[in-house]
Parts: C-alpha cells; structure tokens; sequence
C-alpha cells in the first residue's frame, strides 16, 4: 500500500517537475497531459484508496518513508498516515484538482494575452502555471497524507509557497504581487503560532509522530505549565490555541482572513484550487486531525467556536456589498470556513470534515463557473456589467445554479446536509460560546442565500449584459471549461445525501477522530437516517431563512432592483463599513505595515547609525583622532618643553617609587 | 668634618641647577652645553664623595672616564653647534623648532 | 597503514596554489582563473574523504597531525576534526569553488590577485576550523582579515576604504582580548592544546573574565548585537565573492568558536552569563530583522538578515543551560546546538546564493538599490527563479536548509521558555516580510527602467552556481539526517562535557 | 691581576671591528671620490667579519674578563651577530640614498661602525663603566651622523636636539650609577647584585638611584615621557641615519636592560618593575595614539618606535628568562622591520626627492606590485597581525607580563595596539586601494633589491618559523 501511497503523492511532483523544469521544450500540450495525467493517476489511486475504505478491504496506514533526522532523541520523519478521513481527503483534494487542471487547459489558453509582449515571465507561462497547480497539489496531499506534525507544517507551509507563487502568478499586475505577499506573511502570522504549538507537543509529548501523541494526550489532559507570572494554562490550552494560530491563517479565519479576498488576483483556477479543496481546508483539516488533543481543552474549543462564528457572519455580511465576480465567492469562502469551523469548535469534528468536503465541490464548481464567465466577459468581472447571461451560456449557468442552491443549503443538495448537520450540534452543544455562535450561523443562513442570489440574479438574469461588444461575443465555454462544471456538479448535488449517514453519524471516521461522550453533539442529534434528517431540517429555522434569503434576492433584484439602490443610501455607514470591510486592511496596512516599516527606521537610525555607529564606534575612532592631535602639541619643537618633559618623568618616578 | 651627606647634598643641588638651567635658558644653546658640563660635575662630586667614603678607587677612576667622555661629548656639541649656525644662522634655542608634531 | 595528512593538505594546497597564481600574474589572467578553479575543485575533492572517511560514533578528533610549533611556548602544529569541525571545512571548500567561478568575468582588475587571495584565505579558513592548537588557531583567525582587507579594498565599491578597515579594527579588536584570554590559560595549564584547555578547572572570576574576551572575539564575528555594524558596510562595499565567504564562512567562524571555546572551556561561566547571550540573540533576531526591512540596498538588507540568522546560531548554543534546568524539558538541549550547527552550515550556503544572486544583477546594472530594479522576472526568468527560490530558504521555508536549523532552534528554545521561542519565532514573520518584500520589488512587477529591460539571463557559469547551491540547499533541507548524525556524537559529548563543573 | 690573552678573545668582534674601523678611515683618506664604493664594501666586510667572529667566539661558557668588567656569553653572541646584520643591511639600504645625495663619504661608514663598536660593548659590558662607554661611543657616533648632511638645517637642529636631551639622559645614567655605587660600593652588576643579595643596601638610596638609571635606559629606548627626541630626531634626520637609529640601537638597549636591570639590580625587581609598567603604559598610549595623527612617515615610524618600546618593556619588566628572551626577540624582530620600513622609504626616495610623506606611498601596488606586498607584510607585522613575525613577539611578552600577574597591563596593551593597527593600515590602504600620485619607476639596485625582498619575506618567514630564533633568545639568557 505504501507504494500506492507514494504514488498519490508523488505523482503530481513528477508533474509539477517536468512542466516546470522542462516546459520549453515538452511545449504546452505536454505540459497539460502530464500534469493532468499525473494528478489524474493520484485521483484514480485515491478513489481506489476510498473505495477500499468503504468495501472494508483497505487497513488505516501509519508508516514511514524516510527518517528526516534524529536529534536529541526526538526522531523527525517523512511518513503517511492514511485512515478514513486522509482517504476522504485525498479525494477531495485529487478530484476538485484534476478538474480544475482540466479546467485551466481552456482558462489559461490564452494567457500570453495577460503578460507583456516581450516579457520572459510570459514565454511559458501555461506551462508555469501547469507546474504550480500540481506542486500544490502535491503539497496538500504531503499535509494530509502527514503522520507527524513536523510533515504536517511541511505541507502546511509548501501550500503556502505555492499559492504565494499563483496569487502573484501574474506577476507584472502590480495588485497580484501585492496580494502574493500578503498572503504569504498573513500565513506565515499563523505559522508563527502553529511552529510554537509544534515547539509545545515536541517539548511534552517529547515525539512528533501523531500516534505517539494521540496517545499520550490523555496522560497529560490535566498538565498545567506556567507561562508567566503564577498564571498557569493546561497544557492541552496552550497547544490547541497555538495550532489553531496557524489554522486561522491556513483556512482565513478573523483576524487573519484579509489575505484570501486579495487573493482572487490570482487567475481563477487556483481560486478553485485555494478556496475550495486545498490550502484553506488545511486548518480545518488539521483541527480535526489533532482532535485527541482539542478534545482535552474546551478553552481551546471555544476560541475555534467565536472565531468561527465570527468568521462565518461578519464575512458573509461584507459579500452582500462586493460587485467583483471572484470576490463574492471569495467572501462566501470565508463564511463558509467559519461554519467549518464552528463546526470543530461544537466537537463535531465530522460535520466539519462533511461541510468541508460538500463545501469543495460546490465552491470549486462556483468558481470555475464565475471563471467561465469571465471567459465569456473577456476578463470584466463585475457583476453590475453582467446579466442575462444564462441565455449565452446555458451549462455555465444550470452548473452555477447548482452549486449556488448546494451553497445556500436547499433541501436535498449536499450543502443542506453539511450545514444543517452544523447548526443541529451547535443547537446541541453545552460549551461556552455556543450560544453566541448559533445566532450567528443560524442569521448567517440568511445572509448566505442572500448574496448568493444576489450574484446569480445579477450574473444570469435580467437584461442582457451592458457592454454590446460584450455581448456580441458571448458565448458558452469550451468543453475542457464546461466538462470540469459538470464534473463538479454531480457531487455538490448528491454527495451529501449519500454520505452524510456514515460519515456525520455514523461510524466512518472511528478511526481518525476522537470525541469525549460529553461532547457529542453530533450524537445527541439522534439522526435516523437522510429522509428524517430531510425532514428534520423542514421543521427548524435555518432553511426558512435560507429560502428567505433566496425570495429577498429574487425581489430585489429581480422584481425591484431600485431597493438595493435606496438600502444602499438609507443604510449608508452600515454599507460603507462593509464596503471597507471593516477598516481591516487599512488598519493592518497602516499599523503593522507601517508600524514594521517606522520601528525598523527607529531601530535603524537611532540604534544602528546614532547610536553604535555614531557615538561608539565612529565616536571612538574621532575622539582618539582628535586626542591624537592635541596631543601631538605637546610635541612643541622647542628643547626646554623636552627638558622639561623629562624633568617632570623624573619627579613623576621619584614621587611614586622613592616618596611614596 | 664635612659628612657624605653635605657632598650628597651639593652635588644633588648642582644637579638640579644644570636641569633646571637647561629649560630656563631659552636663549643660547652655550649655555645649555655649560649646563650639561655642571650636571656631569655634579656626578663628579657624587662619586668622589662616594670613593673617599667607601675607600675604593673605582669611582674616582670612572670620574676620569666621566672627564675625557665630557670632553668629546663637548667637542661634538660644539662641531654640532657650528653646524647649526651655518645653516640657521642662529643659536636661539627658541628658534630651533622647525621639527615638531 | 600510512595516513596521508589529510587536513593539512587541505589547508595548504590552497595557500601554495594561490601563491602560484599570484606569481602567474595578471599577464595570464585566463592562466591564473584555470589555475585558481583547479586548485580550488581540487581542494574540494581532497576535503572530501574527511567527511567519508569521518568515523560519526565517536567524538573523538580525527586526522589527528600534531607536530611541535614553538617548542618554547609548547605551541604545536595541531590539527584534527570532530563532528562539529567537519562540516564547516566541508562548507568551506565546496563556497570556494563557487567564489572562484563567480569572479570569472567580473574582476578584470588584477585576477591573479583576486583569485590568490581567495585560494589564500580557502586555506586559512579550514585552519582555524582543523587547529586544536589555541596559538595555531589565533594564527589563522588572525591571518584571515589580511586578505579579507585587501579583497575588500581593492574590489569593493565607493565608500570601501572606511568598510575595510572598520571590518579589521573591529575584529582586530574583538579578537586581541582572546589573546590575552589564551595565554592567560597557557599559564595554567602549560600547553596551547585547545582539548587541555577543556579540562582545565578554573574558578568563577577567571572563567567569567575569560568568557567575556572570547565572547567579544567571537560576537564580533558572529556579528550579535551590538558589535554588528561591521557587517553591512563590510557586506555593501566588498566584491560578490566577498560578500560570499564572509556571510558564508567568516560568520561562522564566530559560531564555531563558542562551541569550541567559550563553552567547553568556561562552561560555569557560560552557565552563568547565558542570558546575556540569549537576550543579545533575541535582540538580533526580531531588531535586526526590523532593520533588515527598511532597507533599500540589497546587499544590506542581506548582511542585516545574516545577522539575524546568526543570531538563531547563539541562540542555540547558549539556551542548554536553561534546558539542562528545566525540569519539564524532556531533553532537547543537542537539538539546540545541532540546531545552531545546522544553520550555520545551511546560511553558509543560502546567504552564499543570496550574494550571488545581487552580484549577478550588479554585474549588469552595476546598482544595488533595490530601486533601480523591478520586473527583473521578465527579463531574467531563470534568475528570478533561483532569486525566489533562495528567497524562500532565507525565509526559512521547510524542504529548504533554511528552515532545518530554525526548527530545531525553535524547538529547543521552546524547552528553555516559552518567551525565547515566541520572540525567536516572529522570525517566519519578520524574515519572510523582509526577504520577499525585496523580491517584490527586485524581481516581480514590470520592467522598471531600460536597465532592467536590457537585462540579459544568467549565462551557464551562473547557472552552474546557483544550481549547485540550490541542489546543496534543497538536499540538506529535505535530507538533514546525515548532517546531524555526522555531529551528533561530538555534539552529546560536548553537553556532556560542559555540564560538569570546572571550578576546582 | 695579570694580563691574560686569552681575555682578547670574548671581545674579538669588538677589537677586529674597531681595528677595521680604523684601518678604513685611513684608507678613505686616500680613496678618490670615484673610488668610495671601495669604503663601503670594506665597511661591509667588517661588518661580516665581526659577525662571522661574534659567533665563531661564541657559545660555550659564560666568560667574564677584564676584572668583571666585560662578559661573553649566549647573549652578547646572538646580539652581537644581529646587531651586525641589521648595520650591515642599512649600510647597503642607505647606498644609494647617500649617493643621490652627495652623502656618500666614508665618514658615514666609519661613524656608523664606531656606533656598532658602542652598540657591541654595550652588549657585552659588566660593570657601568663599560656600559656607559659604550654608550657614549654609540650616542656620540649617532650625534655626528644626524649632522651628517651639513647643509640641512633640518638635521642639525635635530642633532642639537638630539645632543642636548641625549647628554642630560646621560648625565641623569651617570647620577643614578653614583647613587648605586654608593649604595652598593660597586659598578660591576655581579658585585651590586652581590651586595643586593647581601642585604647590605640603603633601600632608599638604590631605588633613587635606580630612577635615574632607569631613565637613562628610557631615553635610549624612547620611552614616554623620555621619548621626545625621537620623533625630531627620526624626522630631521637623512633616512638613511633614521634607520639606524631606529634599529640597532634598540637591540643594544634591550641587552643593556638586561644587563642592568637584570644581573645588575635583579634583587629589586619589584621597584623598577613598577616604574618600566609606567613607562611601558604610557609609552604605548602616547605612541599609538599620536602616530595617528602624522602626516610624515618617519615621524609616524617614530611614534610607531615609542609605542613598540612599551611592548618591549613589558618582556623586560617581568624579570624573568622568558621575559628578556621575548624581550630580545621583540628588540630584534623589530629592529629588522623597522629597518625594511626605512629601506622602503629609501627606495621611494630619489634626488630631490624623500618619499618620507604618507601620501607619498600612493598607489605603490600599482607602481611595484612586490614591493607593495613585502611593505605590507612589514606594515602587518608592526601591527601584529599573524602570520607574521610581529604577531609572536607581541605573544611571547604578553605571555612574560601575564606570567608575572599582569594580566591588566597585557589588555591594556593588547587595547592600544589595536589603536596602532590603524595607521599601519593607513599605510596599507595608501599603497594598494588608492590610485598612484606619482608615476616614477623605482631605481635601485639589485643588492637593495634582494634585500628589501629578504627582509621582508624574514617577516614572514619568521612568523611561520619564530621556533628557531625564540629558542635562539631563550638559551641566550639561560
């Protein structure tokens, strides 16, 4: 089974590797077929993997690879561990990947447009960009694949370099190279917090090797360690608060979520890529997997449930106001993690894991269907500049329906099974912050399925698009745009029925996630299969307000498109700080930009230059030069100062050895 | 009787007077050889002092070496001086500062 | 069996030959480049059985050649190698190669003598790593800065005369209280050999006395605040090649000499004034990366990050007193020394490819603001490859060398307290924000000026370079379980050591 | 006590040297102006000669003749020999400089061997009287020499400056030999040593008298505050002089120190230690600091001297056998870079011209890349930089001060010489990073040439090598 393992990881490398290495001269449909070979060859291998999990053939697998060093008995190795919910992982992961590689060979055909025309950068640029969506996607699969923490940031922190490297990809446009770099260091805040949580379970557990450490957590469930003064955390607190530092950057939560909106400058694939199946699940993921650990810390699990929920609401609130296509979903994609997240702060680890997988599909089938209609657009991505689009481009627009209903939750998609699974635990969940957070998520329901609605109204209904040259070139995409759609498609809408019974409630992931009895949320649900939990959700307010969403946005912006106009003006402090975004990127700009930028000049003019420069180590050599030269007055010329001169050493010696 | 000390005493006085003529006189360097001649009569006066007392002959014979060297060491002082005055026209001690720093 | 002297060769070969290519002079220059990269390749290989020949179980020194010196002072010609030694003559052999190549084209200006005194320096350099003789290894130490002054001065840039001979002053200065220091322990124990030293019991006061000069020598190599500012204008003014060996190996020389002196040899002293250290560290590695991101030469900024990566090395050194203390540090103080080791070696060739990567731009524009670049990707694709690609290990990305060292040294200050792990931590943050904001402005974006679109890419000679140096620096990133095997056994038996008292 | 013969041949080297001496003197009398080169080559045969003899009556026995007052032993002949190949290297140094110059007289070589004469019974004295008739015989020599150029004002002000503080130094010698023969009734060292020994001396009298000596052999070395002859001296005088004031004489005065010092008042070491730790700490401030500020090499070169004499101190102040070995070792590494330093200067000079401004070494790599690089290696050494030899004479007395538990005075001096590389690197800096002033090819003659190359490289290779010439000193004083 390693061997099969070490397939699904490394074959998209091997992609990665000869599309990037040797891109010039296995030209671009070289580029496309290995890569998209390589990752498809992962996604068969994974399903295979999957389907053995399912049929009960396939044994979970921890083992490794090799040893990456031995230091002070702490051994640091590169190894797998594959269980139910690595499997499901990797699915995710290969298959929203293949269709996305397949989706760019039409997306990206004509990329030189977007680069200079005597600029290098752009000379093999599809195959550039071939190379880095399968080196990200072998990184995410080196993340979950992990059996140790030390692979985990390996993976944690290549799928960060990568999407430094596609948000930037277009790296002539001055907001890509500015958006890359903020992505980066927004991370590598949160890396910051999760190498420290690593630094702790390395420090207690004295091994990196999750097994190792699952299994010790109870041990040392009640350890307290001081960390100033004489207040003392568990120990259990401190880890789980520290990692999740670095899932709040990894998967965008408040206060760390301002990179991924900027990063939709990136082409949309890896919008797709990012937002949907890799990078930003990574945090989720991760929680789930150390759940033996989060288990032990309800401090812990309620920081993940306020700031989930927060996430999930007041990043909903800004997509209401964004006109930009990509950044809609993009604002859609945080509130969605926020769920997930809440989801993992309630101790329903599974539902999280379910809303991640469901969430995968349709958000990867919303961007690739907002990317097809870029396409049609040629590049504008403005909403208001579009309508009547579903006439064009009629898959575009039956795919994007679907995945819109998937994401607001209707009754049947897969996204009402995820997200009912949620707010239902939620409901259920005695820790602190609970109550908080079901408002939330519950009101965020609404908000969901009203700015969803809102783009699709915009985007395919009402009078055809603004622009007549647009429109005169309107037309559906080509089929590598529109097969990866349908693709997609199939499970945002079905996937949830057929899986939420074993893997929410049922007993899919006994092996990979931990739940105390007292925190089983998900149990006290008392699911009795899809149609009760079908029903159930009839009889509970969310979907009510997800349908109120809808018919708000079907009236507004169908029936009177003047009232979004009026509540804009009526409601103008509450647009405008949403339409700012809360200040937050002006407030970090101007305080950690900035303040990084004036600390640095401090330090460097008045420490550096004035002080250590300046007055001790010039100051020393002017002050001995100067020394030098009145001293060297002494040395008059005239023989009777040398006379005296001598006379004076005389009595100096005869004072001090002969008198005294 | 006229102690060790009482020798000790004038020579230690004549010592001090060609020292402190040498940076008094700012004026003519002759002086300052003459200076130098008391200081090494001064010396003179100590080790005879010291010979008569011990009852041992050497230092009245370093004495005379003291003489013949004082004599060369004038010669050369003189010739020097003459050096000087041809190039410089001038034996003013003050003036002789063209080398300082 | 005869046993070639291996370390001696290695340090002369270089010394004779570089004296031979300067005797060739310039008349022949092409002569002398051959001459000097044979002699250098040649060094290279001749390095190479100390690391596979190097038996990694013991601690104990290696290629032992111990003939007497000055019989006088009982100074002897004493070389040998341990795991800790090893490596950085590895490093130093396999930088030079790249030093000798990177000056091919660029110094038209006396090449015999450039190349000479590279060779030079090779040679000196895997001295002071190989002595075991304290004199001998002062000899070197010393010998060092008089090419390194010259190198510096004659090819350096505009302001190179002050760069120069504050580089010597300063280190001239830090190293002559070691003198004092060594001698004072000739006395003691009656022989300069450095392992006699080890075992020499001293009292409080004079250990502490002791630490202090050689933590003035070595702090100022190292450089740790605040005796740094040496670094950036040395770094600014010198030529690409020394820029090279003195953030690749002079640096290092600093860090080599705590482990090798300050803490065998006052270990009660260094237990004592650990703080001093870490809190120096810190301060190096969060203030100087404050600095390293206001800064508009290129060269700076990356002197001001060496700064701040050493100070990881100190970092590392000096928190296993407050391991060994802490009741609840499972262990973990190795993983600090090794981790400091690590980025010592792993610095030594990422700050290498950093320099040459600015003087690859600088051959051409003859600049290094940042400022007059920009967009240097669409000129220079495979540059700017390799310029994101060392960015990124100088950022300490994992699978680059960068990141080995770091880890470890987060790790084990981890186990000392929790606070030195958090500050030195804030160095992801920090180091990325300066390192990839000087790639944004360097390399991405469009084509700044004519310069920048008159740009030619990296010709094969660079190309060799930065391939080699990205190959050394991914492997020892993705593999570093050799490296820290081989200095494992000393590592053990120098904490071993240095928890023993020495005060009689 | 009957005269032996055989007590003729401890001090051969002198009498032969001082029988040439003579002999050359009169020949010059009837050499034509055309024909002087003969003068040189007989001074410089003597010169072999003496050294040649100086070792070849060597080793062996300590030998003590004269009734005590003159001794042969390790040290005379190691210093003796030096003292001749430093002499025997200015002499050819300075050539080419008298010849420029119209210097090139016999007298120059004459004077200059009687100064060696003075220089070898300093050496080898054993009582004072010897000690100070070989001083004279130097000092009055070097009085002449500093004249040498009789239409420089410069020089003969710098003789009379010269003459005036050299006679109250010893005049001050001479009053502190009186008090020390009061006190102890002899002038030979063995015999004070013996009455020190017997604790039959006014404490206070030996120690006044031990000032005055002690400043007398201050001033030989140009120890602050004694020191202020030398740089008007160094300055005034022609180059060629300047380099042998600068060299030789310091190794005599190392061996008069050890003499006196040493075997003399060896019993009260503790009182003239303390006034050497003064002497050596201010000289080493003084010198180093004000060298900074000379824009005049020679002058700098004299600072530099001062400076270099407190390091010499500090091996002698510590009293003991490795204390005078390092000593001398330093005295005599010394006097062998000071006297390339001065041959550089000599071979920048030409007519009309005396290359005795810093600025004057411009660009020199640029001019003549070796002889840059041999300035360099004795610039290093000066500074004490390794590999070369400077370096380990400045180990070695460090290591005689930290022997005595002076630990202090080693930082301090380790401190100021870091003060002092400064300049030397100035000097460095000049010849290779700064674009040539002057564009004139050098001339001098293959002779200077060779030699200027062995001197410098000796820098060198006496630094990967010190071993033999530091086993050399030490047998010397055991």
């Amino acid at each position: 089974m390693k061997t099969i393992y070490l397939l699904i990881a490394l074959m998209p490398l091997a992609g990665a590797i000869i599309a990037g290495f040797f891109g010039g001269r296995i030209g671009r449909a070289g580029a496309h077929w290995v890569t998209s070979a390589g990752v498809g060859i992962s996604a068969a291998l994974s399903l295979y993997v999957l389907a053995g999990f399912v049929g009960g053939n396939i044994e979970p697998f921890n083992g490794s690879v090799y040893t990456w060093m031995v230091s002070d008995g702490l051994t640091m190795e590169i190894g797998f561990l594959v269980d139910e919910l690595t499997a499901m992982m990797m699915v995710v992961v290969t298959f929203v990947s293949f269709c996305v590689h397949i989706y760019t060979i039409g997306y990206m055909a004509d990329d030189a447009h977007n680069w200079p025309k005597e600029s290098l950068a752009g000379k093999n640029s599809y195959q550039r960009f071939f190379s880095y969506i399968s080196l990200f996607t072998f990184s995410m699969l080196m993340l979950v694949m992990a059996n140790n923490f030390l692979q985990l940031f390996f993976g944690w922190e290549a799928v960060g370099l990568v999407s430094y490297l596609l948000i930037g990809f277009w790296s002539v446009r001055p907001t890509a190279i500015f958006a890359n770099l903020k992505a980066f260091l927004v991370n590598r805040v949160g890396d910051f917090g999760f190498i420290l949580g690593i630094a702790a379970v390395a420090m207690y557990f004295n091994s990196l090797d999750y097994a190792e450490v699952f299994a010790q957590a109870p041990g040392l469930a009640d350890k307290q360690i001081t960390l100033w003064g004489d207040h003392s955390w568990s120990l259990m607190t401190v880890i789980g608060i520290l990692l999740f530092i670095g899932a709040m950057g990894k998967s965008a939560q408040v206060p760390l979520h301002v990179w991924l909106p900027d990063s939709m400058e990136g082409p949309t694939p890896i919008s797709a890529l990012i937002h949907a199946a890799t990078m930003v699940t990574a945090g989720v993921f991760m929680v789930a997997r150390m759940s033996p650990i989060y288990e032990f810390t309800e401090t812990a699990l309620t920081f993940i449930l306020v700031i989930g929920a927060t996430t999930a609401f007041f990043t909903g609130l800004i997509g209401l106001v964004q006109n930009d296509i990509k950044r809609v979903v993009a604002y859609s994609t945080l509130s969605q993690l926020g769920y997930m997240m809440v989801a993992l702060g309630v101790s329903a680890y599974a539902a999280g894991v379910f809303h991640l997988m469901t969430h995968a599909f349709f958000k990867a089938l919303l961007f690739l269907a907002a990317g097809s209609v870029i396409i049609g657009m040629h590049h504008d991505q403005d909403i208001r500049n579009m309508g009547g689009i579903k006439k064009y481009m009629p898959i575009t627009w039956i795919t994007a329906l679907l995945g819109s209903l998937a994401l607001i939750g209707f009754p049947g998609f897969s996204g009402f099974f995820s997200k009912d699974a949620i707010i239902s635990a939620v409901s259920h969940s005695q820790i602190a912050g609970s109550g908080y957070a079901y408002v939330l998520v519950v009101l965020g329901v609404f908000v969901t399925a009203l700015y969803s609605f809102r783009m699709y109204f915009l985007v395919f209904h009402g009078e055809g698009p603004r622009d007549e040259h647009a429109k005169a070139h309107l037309h559906e995409s080509p089929k590598v745009v529109t097969i990866p759609l349908i693709l997609l498609a199939i499970p945002s809408v079905f996937v949830g029925m057929f899986t939420v019974g074993p893997m929410v409630f049922g007993d899919w992931f006994k092996n990979a996630i931990f739940v105390l009895p007292e925190h089983d949320t998900l149990g006290a649900i008392g699911y009795q299969g899809v149609g009760w939990f079908l029903g159930h959700g009839f009889m509970t307010a969310p979907l009510y307000l997800a349908l109120g969403g809808l018919g708000v946005a079907y009236y507004i912006y169908m029936k009177k498109p003047e009232i979004a106009d009026k509540a804009k003006d009526m409601a103008g402090p509450i647009y405008t700080l949403l339409d700012k975004k809360y200040w937050v990127d002006e407030i970090y700009q101007a305080v950690f930009a900035g303040g990084s930028r004036g600390l640095g000049k401090v330090f460097w003019f008045v420490g550096d230059r004035v002080l250590i420069d300046g007055l001790v180590v010039n100051g020393a050599a002017k002050s001995i030069g100067w020394f030098a030269t009145v001293v060297r007055h002494l040395q008059s010329g005239l023989l009777y100062h040398y006379a005296i001169a001598m006379s004076l050493g005389l009595l100096l010696l005869l004072t001090w050895f002969v008198i005294l | 009787m006229i102690a060790l000390s009482d020798y000790l005493i004038l020579a230690a006085i004549l010592f001090s007077l060609s020292i402190v003529g040498i940076f008094i006189n700012r004026k003519n360097v002759i002086i300052l050889l003459m200076c130098i001649e008391l200081m090494l009569l001064a010396v003179n006066i100590n080790f005879i002092a010291f010979s008569h007392f011990l009852g041992d002959a050497v230092g009245q014979v370093f004495v005379f070496f003291i003489l013949t060297v004082a004599a060369a060491e004038a010669a050369i002082g003189l010739a020097i001086l003459v050096v000087l005055f041809r190039n410089r026209r001038t034996i003013n001690v003050e003036e002789l500062d063209s080398l300082a720093g | 069996m005869f046993e070639w002297p291996l370390l001696s060769f290695v340090i002369w070969l270089p010394i004779v030959g570089g004296f031979m290519v300067l005797a060739s002079g310039d008349k022949a220059a092409d002569a002398s480049r051959w001459t000097a990269l044979g002699v250098s390749i040649l060094t290279f290989l001749m390095s190479l059985p100390l690391w596979f020949a190097y038996d990694a179980s013991t601690a104990e020194m290696q290629f032992v050649e111990r003939v007497a010196w000055i019989p006088a002072f009982n100074i002897e010609y004493y070389l040998g190698v341990d795991g800790i030694s090893m490596p950085l003559i590895i490093l130093t052999t396999f930088i030079t190669i790249f030093v000798i190549v990177a000056g091919w084209e660029v110094i038209q200006h006396k090449p015999s003598v450039y190349m000479a005194s590279f060779l030079i320096m090779e040679g000196i350099m895997v001295g002071v790593f190989s002595a075991l003789d304290a004199m001998l290894f002062y000899v070197f130490w010393e010998a060092m800065l008089i090419p390194m002054f010259l190198i510096i001065g004659i090819w350096g840039g505009p302001n190179r005369v002050y760069a120069t001979i504050k580089f010597f002053l300063y280190t001239f200065f830090g190293s002559v209280f070691m003198l004092v220091a060594l001698v004072y322990m000739f006395l003691q124990s009656g022989s300069f050999d450095i392992l006699g030293f080890h075992t020499l019991k001293l009292g409080l006061t004079e250990q502490i006395l002791i630490f202090l000069a050689f933590l003035l020598a070595f702090a100022v190599k190292v450089p740790m605040f605040p005796v740094h500012t040496w670094l950036p204008d040395a770094h600014v003014e010198a030529p690409t090649g020394g820029s090279v060996i003195l953030a690749a190996i002079m640096l290092k020389i600093g860090g080599y000499g705590f482990l090798r002196f300050s803490l065998p040899i006052t270990p009660d002293a260094s237990a004592h004034l650990d703080w001093l250290i870490i809190l120096l560290s810190l301060i190096a590695v969060v203030y100087i990366g404050f600095v390293a991101l206001i800064q508009q030469d290129m060269k700076k900024l990356i002197a001001y990050s060496s700064i701040a990566h050493m100070g990881f090395v100190t970092l590392g050194f000096f928190i296993v007193f407050l391991i060994a203390n802490n009741p609840d540090a499972n262990g973990g103080a190795a993983l600090g020394v090794q981790g400091g080791m690590v980025q010592m070696i792993s610095h030594g060739f990422i700050s290498a490819a950093m320099f040459l990567c600015v003087g690859v731009l600088y051959d051409r524009v003859h600049s290094r603001e940042i400022s007059a670049y920009g967009g240097v990707i669409n000129t220079m694709p495979v540059f700017g490859a390799f310029m994101v690609f060392f960015a990124m290990a100088n950022a300490g990305l994992p699978g680059t060398s960068g990141f080995v060292g770091e880890f470890m040294v987060i790790l084990a200050s981890f186990r000392a307290d929790f606070w030195y792990a958090l500050l030195a931590a804030t160095t992801l943050i920090i180091g990325a924000a300066y390192t990839l904001w000087m790639v944004k402005r360097v390399v991405f974006g469009q084509v700044a000026n004519d310069n920048v679109a008159a740009l030619q890419d990296i010709n094969n000679r660079e190309l060799f370079i930065l391939t080699s140096l990205a190959l050394a620096v991914l492997i020892l990133g993705l593999w570093p379980a050799p490296l820290v095997e081989v200095m494992d056994a000393s590592v053990h038996n120098l904490l071993q050591h240095i928890a023993i008292t020495k005060i009689p | 006590m009957t005269f032996d013969p055989m007590h003729l041949i401890p001090v051969a080297p002198e009498l032969f040297l001082l029988t040439a001496a003579c002999a050359i003197l009169v020949i010059d009398l009837f050499l034509k102006d055309e024909q002087r080169e003969a003068t040189y080559i007989l001074a410089q045969i003597a010169l072999i000669g003496t050294a040649s003899l100086a070792l070849l009556v060597g080793g062996g026995e300590r030998q003590v003749v004269f009734s005590g007052s003159v001794i042969r032993d390790g040290m005379t002949d190691l210093l003796k020999a030096s003292i001749c190949v430093i002499a025997f290297g200015a002499f050819l140094y300075a050539k080419e400089y008298l010849k420029d110059r119209n210097l090139f007289k016999g007298e120059f070589y004459t004077l200059g061997m009687f100064a060696v004469i003075g220089m070898l019974i300093m050496v080898s004295a054993g009582d004072f009287l010897t000690v100070y008739l070989g001083l004279e015989l130097l000092s009055l020599s070097l009085y002449a020499l500093v004249a040498f150029d009789r239409e420089s004002g410069r020089g003969s002000e710098a003789a009379m400056k010269y003459f005036v503080l050299g006679a109250i130094a010893s005049g001050m010698l001479l009053y502190g030999i009186s008090m020390i023969y009061g006190a102890t009734g002899s002038i030979s060292f063995a015999g004070i040593a013996e009455a020190i020994a017997n604790d039959a001396v006014n404490n206070t009298i030996m120690v006044f008298g031990t000032v005055f000596v002690v400043i007398g052999l201050a001033f030989k070395f140009g120890a602050v505050p004694f020191h202020m002859w030398a740089p008007d001296v160094y300055d005034g005088a022609p180059t060629a002089v300047t380099m042998i004031i600068a060299s030789a004489p310091k190794i005599a005065a190392v061996a008069m120190a050890i003499r006196i010092l040493g075997e003399g008042l060896g019993g009260i070491n503790a009182d003239w230690q303390g006034m050497l730790v003064i002497l050596a700490v201010l000289s080493m401030a003084l010198g180093n600091v004000v060298a900074i500020a000379q824009s005049n090499i020679k002058r700098m070169l004299a600072y530099s001297t001062i400076s270099h004499v407190g390091f010499i101190f500090l091996g002698l102040l510590a009293g003991s056998q490795s204390g005078y070995a390092s000593a001398m070792f330093y005295a005599i590494t010394y006097a062998l870079t000071a006297l390339g330093a001065f041959g550089i200067i000599i071979l920048l000079s030409r007519k009309g011209f005396e290359a005795d401004r810093l600025d004057d070494f411009r660009g020199l790599n640029q001019r003549s890349p070796w002889f840059a690089a041999m300035m360099l290696l004795l610039m290093f050494s000066m500074a004490g930089v390794p590999p070369t030899v400077g370096f380990f004479a400045k180990l070695f007395v460090l290591e005689a001060a930290i022997r005595v538990d002076l630990t202090w005075l080693a930082i301090v001096a380790v401190f100021f010489s870091v003060i002092g590389a400064f300049y030397y690197l100035r000097i460095v800096k000049l010849m290779y990073f700064d674009k040539p002033a002057d564009s004139a090819p050098l001339q001098a003659g293959m002779d200077t040439q060779i030699a200027l190359s062995v001197n410098g490289l000796a820098m060198l290779a006496l630094g990967i090598y010190p071993a033999g010439l530091m086993a050399w000193c030490v047998a010397a004083v055991a």
